[in-house]
């Protein structure tokens, strides 16, 4: 029989995002907290997702500068890129993140119990013949890389983004499969890399939970810098080949490349782990909620990649935030998806937050809503920085700002200050009374919101 | 009962709604909040920056 | 005797930012303006500052990444900078801005005399001999770089800013004299492209107008990059050599250097323009202002850097519109220094807005203030882009926040944040219950804020 371990406030099954944020509010607010992970703290995010992404997306910025930099005067040649070394990089930053995030476990006196949970009751999860129940429970398994049937991942030539972060080689060619956030950013990076890259998106545009106009600019831009984007293009079938795969859409094209990465979607981890036994409901897979991230067992609740919605790793922050609070009876304001700020960060960078244009004028009604598109050519810095892009700004008539929707190298940053002009409901006007500083590309912004109060200052006709 | 003194701290108002009160000269804490959970809309601002006149 | 041209709204006198700001905004307004400039419309920041050495940092930043990129498993290198090519990209900028201006001037329909100006009576501007007169003037004739008595620009070896932009080679050794913006920026542009660089400032730190803390992490990582700091030493003399100069100090010290640069601040441009001699009161040389910018003479206002406080481009924008509004009886908001950002482009860079530490504690009172500094070592994208300083938050106990001061690379952008939380008074927990996006370095301000607000995410011990 399974041995038991005493009570505590909160078990939590997961140790990514959504899962350490909710143990460590939750043990700040002075509750007993047992968090297990089957893996490593940090989940998705620190060891297989955002940051080793985005690792590579720097050595890919790197290469690009190094290969250009004769534009700005400076003499340089890139003669290659050493995977092990960018791989030692990458790693670097990942072990270090998660050292100190090993140090926050500890430090928070968090109870990290190590090896892989199973609801076995609505307050019990059972490792490995331990049983440990909790006043309630946060449901934290994440996502895992979704494929389609007769696709089958073997690793080495048909790749999700798991095994493509462990690549020792830059593939000559790869065809990507899936023209998401996840997809784009590898097609970027190996492009940067020097690889031939096809992107083949189902969908009529790259990045499709994006405005339209931000699509438009990322095709612009990935074409010019010689990749080949087939939208509208549904996968058909790969087959492996001497050197690689080849991959026919349904439109009767095939595609020949070395590799062929799978970045379709992510699905949560929600199956053989107790969840429907114990009566937990789900929906499309994901774990139901209701707002305040409730499931159908009281006192469980779920957070992060598990709860349909945008898959981000500081939404899980969030809703880890928001469950330890709810827990400890603070009251806490639910999350809402369309505050979240969201970014791809390939180059140019995307990025957004609230209602894309199209959207607004669904919910309002398309007299009700008005924008501006801020073009970066008129911006100082991104002349310096050579780029190209735009700030769009989304408005209710004579109302506050709905969404923002940007795009230009190294533009990301600078969703942190729109989301607070979002989710505070800020007027432009408000917003164009208050000066951004010269030369930055923040500046954009200002000029967008400037315009819109109906005071434009550098904006060309 | 609300504790006297700085009332800033302590109005619930979106942070552009009390910058616009300050700018109009307006005391938020005096203001009437309609909003949800009694937070000061700009509205309530507007409205209590209006001139008498204007409800006649 | 001079001829007349028919009166206008506005006449303004000074194309730079402050200038031209006032000019398109009157000119949105309805009003009839003529704006007067002797050299190029854009100013000092354009042609003489803002823009050509944010170009230059650019280029050194590029020699930078290049030359470090094994680091990143880039395998690059950089063989020399082409000074002809800096400064053909650097101008290149320059020009298509200062075209998209000069468009501009033409699409707000603003009326340009190119020509010296004069003010000959309170209503009354003369350029070659023409008068031209107007309901109201606004003084922009900017600032100059300054020097000390004794100290002779000579223009080869000894520079302001505005011949160094011109400078054809890099010099192999430099001796800047002043650690303000301007001196620092320039040390950290030679620096980068291969010189030997002393910095001279007699002052006990570097950037003493930076919260102090941001001025030891600057210091410190100049050092690391090999630069020679004397804060605390005041300039004696500089004496030419065969190769150089020979700068000597009051504490008897010399340092020899291929030239001198002379960053010690710069004074309003006020003299013989028949200010004074109009009754236009001087302060110490600026032009003596209220709130509203109104000068002693009822219509006529000043902008910009002829205004004694910050001397920064957006700040003359803000000045401008300000004075454009208030002539146009909208009666807006006075401009207020201690909300606008400010941002200083060296290698790491430095960024601030609202109160320093010590001017906090000095308005309200030691135990009245707290502040949180969040090291850039515990945020992921910082650990990316392989930079370190740190994110400083000055707050009123239990009130809004009075401060921010950060330091690291590209770090300048966040400031746009910082400044809709210190200009519109929000409280650290009204920052802290919005999520800033992973992996980015806006999260290090989210930190700052969740910790003030009692809820530390990513902070450790
Ligand atoms: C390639 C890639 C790039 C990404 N880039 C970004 C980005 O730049 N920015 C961003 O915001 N988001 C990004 N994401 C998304 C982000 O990683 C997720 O949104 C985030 O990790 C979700 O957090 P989570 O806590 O819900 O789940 P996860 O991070 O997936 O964590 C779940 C954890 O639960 C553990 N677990 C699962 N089952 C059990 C069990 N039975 N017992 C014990 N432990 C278990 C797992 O081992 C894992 O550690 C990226 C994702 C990928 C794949
Ligand atoms: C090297 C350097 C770097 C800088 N970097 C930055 C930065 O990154 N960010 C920032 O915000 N600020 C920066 N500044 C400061 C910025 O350039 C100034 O704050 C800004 O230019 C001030 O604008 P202004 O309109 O007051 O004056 P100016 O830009 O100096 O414009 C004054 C104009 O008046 C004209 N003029 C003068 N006398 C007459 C006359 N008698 N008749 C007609 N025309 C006349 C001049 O030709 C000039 O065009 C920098 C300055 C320097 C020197």
């Amino acid at each position: 029989m399974a041995s038991e371990a005493s009570e505590v406030d909160v078990i939590v099954l997961g140790g990514g995002s959504g899962g350490y944020a909710a143990a460590f509010r939750a043990a700040e607010l002075g509750l007993s907290v047992t968090l297990v992970e089957k893996d490593k703290v940090g989940g998705t995010c620190l060891h297989y997702g955002c940051i080793p992404t985005k690792a590579l997306l720097h050595a890919a910025e790197v290469a690009d500068v190094a290969r250009d930099g004769e534009r700005f005067g400076v003499t340089s040649t890139v003669t290659g890129i050493d995977m092990a070394k960018v791989n030692e990089y990458k790693n670097g930053v990942v072990g270090r993140l998660h050292k100190g995030l090993q140090g926050l476990v500890k430090a928070n006196k968090v109870n990290l119990v190590e090896g892989a949970g199973r609801l076995v009751g609505p307050n019990t999860v059972e490792v490995d013949g331990t049983r440990y129940t909790g006043r309630h429970i946060v449901l934290a398994t994440g996502s895992h890389a979704r494929s389609l049937p007769g696709l089958d991942i073997d690793g080495s030539k048909v790749l999700t983004s798991y095994e493509a972060l462990e690549l020792d080689r830059v593939p000559a060619s790869v065809v990507v499969l899936g023209g998401g956030v996840i997809g784009v950013e590898f097609a970027s990076v190996w492009r940067s890399f020097g690889a031939e890259v096809t992107i083949v998106e189902a969908l009529p545009r790259l990045l499709p939970g994006e405005d339209e106009a931000s699509s438009k600019i990322v095709d612009r831009a990935f074409r010019k810098r010689g990749m080949a984007i087939k939208t509208g293009s549904r996968f058909a079938g790969v087959e492996h080949t001497d050197d690689g795969v080849s991959v026919s859409l349904e439109n009767g094209e095939t595609v020949e490349a070395e590799m062929l990465l799978v970045a379709i979607g992510r699905g949560p981890v929600t199956e053989g782990l107790g969840f429907s036994e114990t009566g937990v409901g789900l929906d499309n897979g994901f774990v139901a909620t209701d707002e305040r991230l409730r499931t159908s067992i009281p006192g469980v609740y779920a957070v992060g990649d598990l709860v349909a919605g945008l898959q981000l790793a500081h939404r899980g922050f969030a809703h880890g935030i928001f469950v330890a609070e709810d827990i400890a009876g603070l009251d806490p304001v639910p999350v809402e998806d369309a505050g979240i700020p969201r970014i791809t960060y390939c180059d140019p960078e995307v990025a957004s937050v609230g209602l894309t244009a199209a959207a607004a004028q669904e919910r309002l009604g398309t007299d009700k809503v008005t924008t501006f598109d801020y073009n970066l050519a008129g911006n100082g810095r991104s002349q310096i920085l050579a780029t190209q892009g735009s700030v769009k700004v989304v408005q209710e008539v004579d109302g506050p700002v709905l969404g923002v929707h940007m795009v230009g190298g190294r533009i990301g940053e600078l969703i942190a200050e729109a989301q607070l002009i979002y989710n505070w409901e800020a007027l432009p006007a408000e917003v164009a009374q208050l000066v951004h500083p010269h030369p930055t590309q923040s500046e954009a912004l200002g000029e967008a919101h400037l315009a819109l109060a109906g005071k434009p200052l550098h904006v060309h006709g | 009962a609300p504790a006297s003194g700085d009332g800033r701290a302590r109005v619930l108002a979106k942070p552009p709604v009390r910058k616009l009160a300050k700018d109009l000269g307006i005391d938020i804490s005096t203001v009437t909040p309609t909003g949800p959970n009694g937070t000061v809309t700009r509205e309530d601002v507007q409205a209590a920056a209006a001139p008498v006149a204007d409800t006649a």
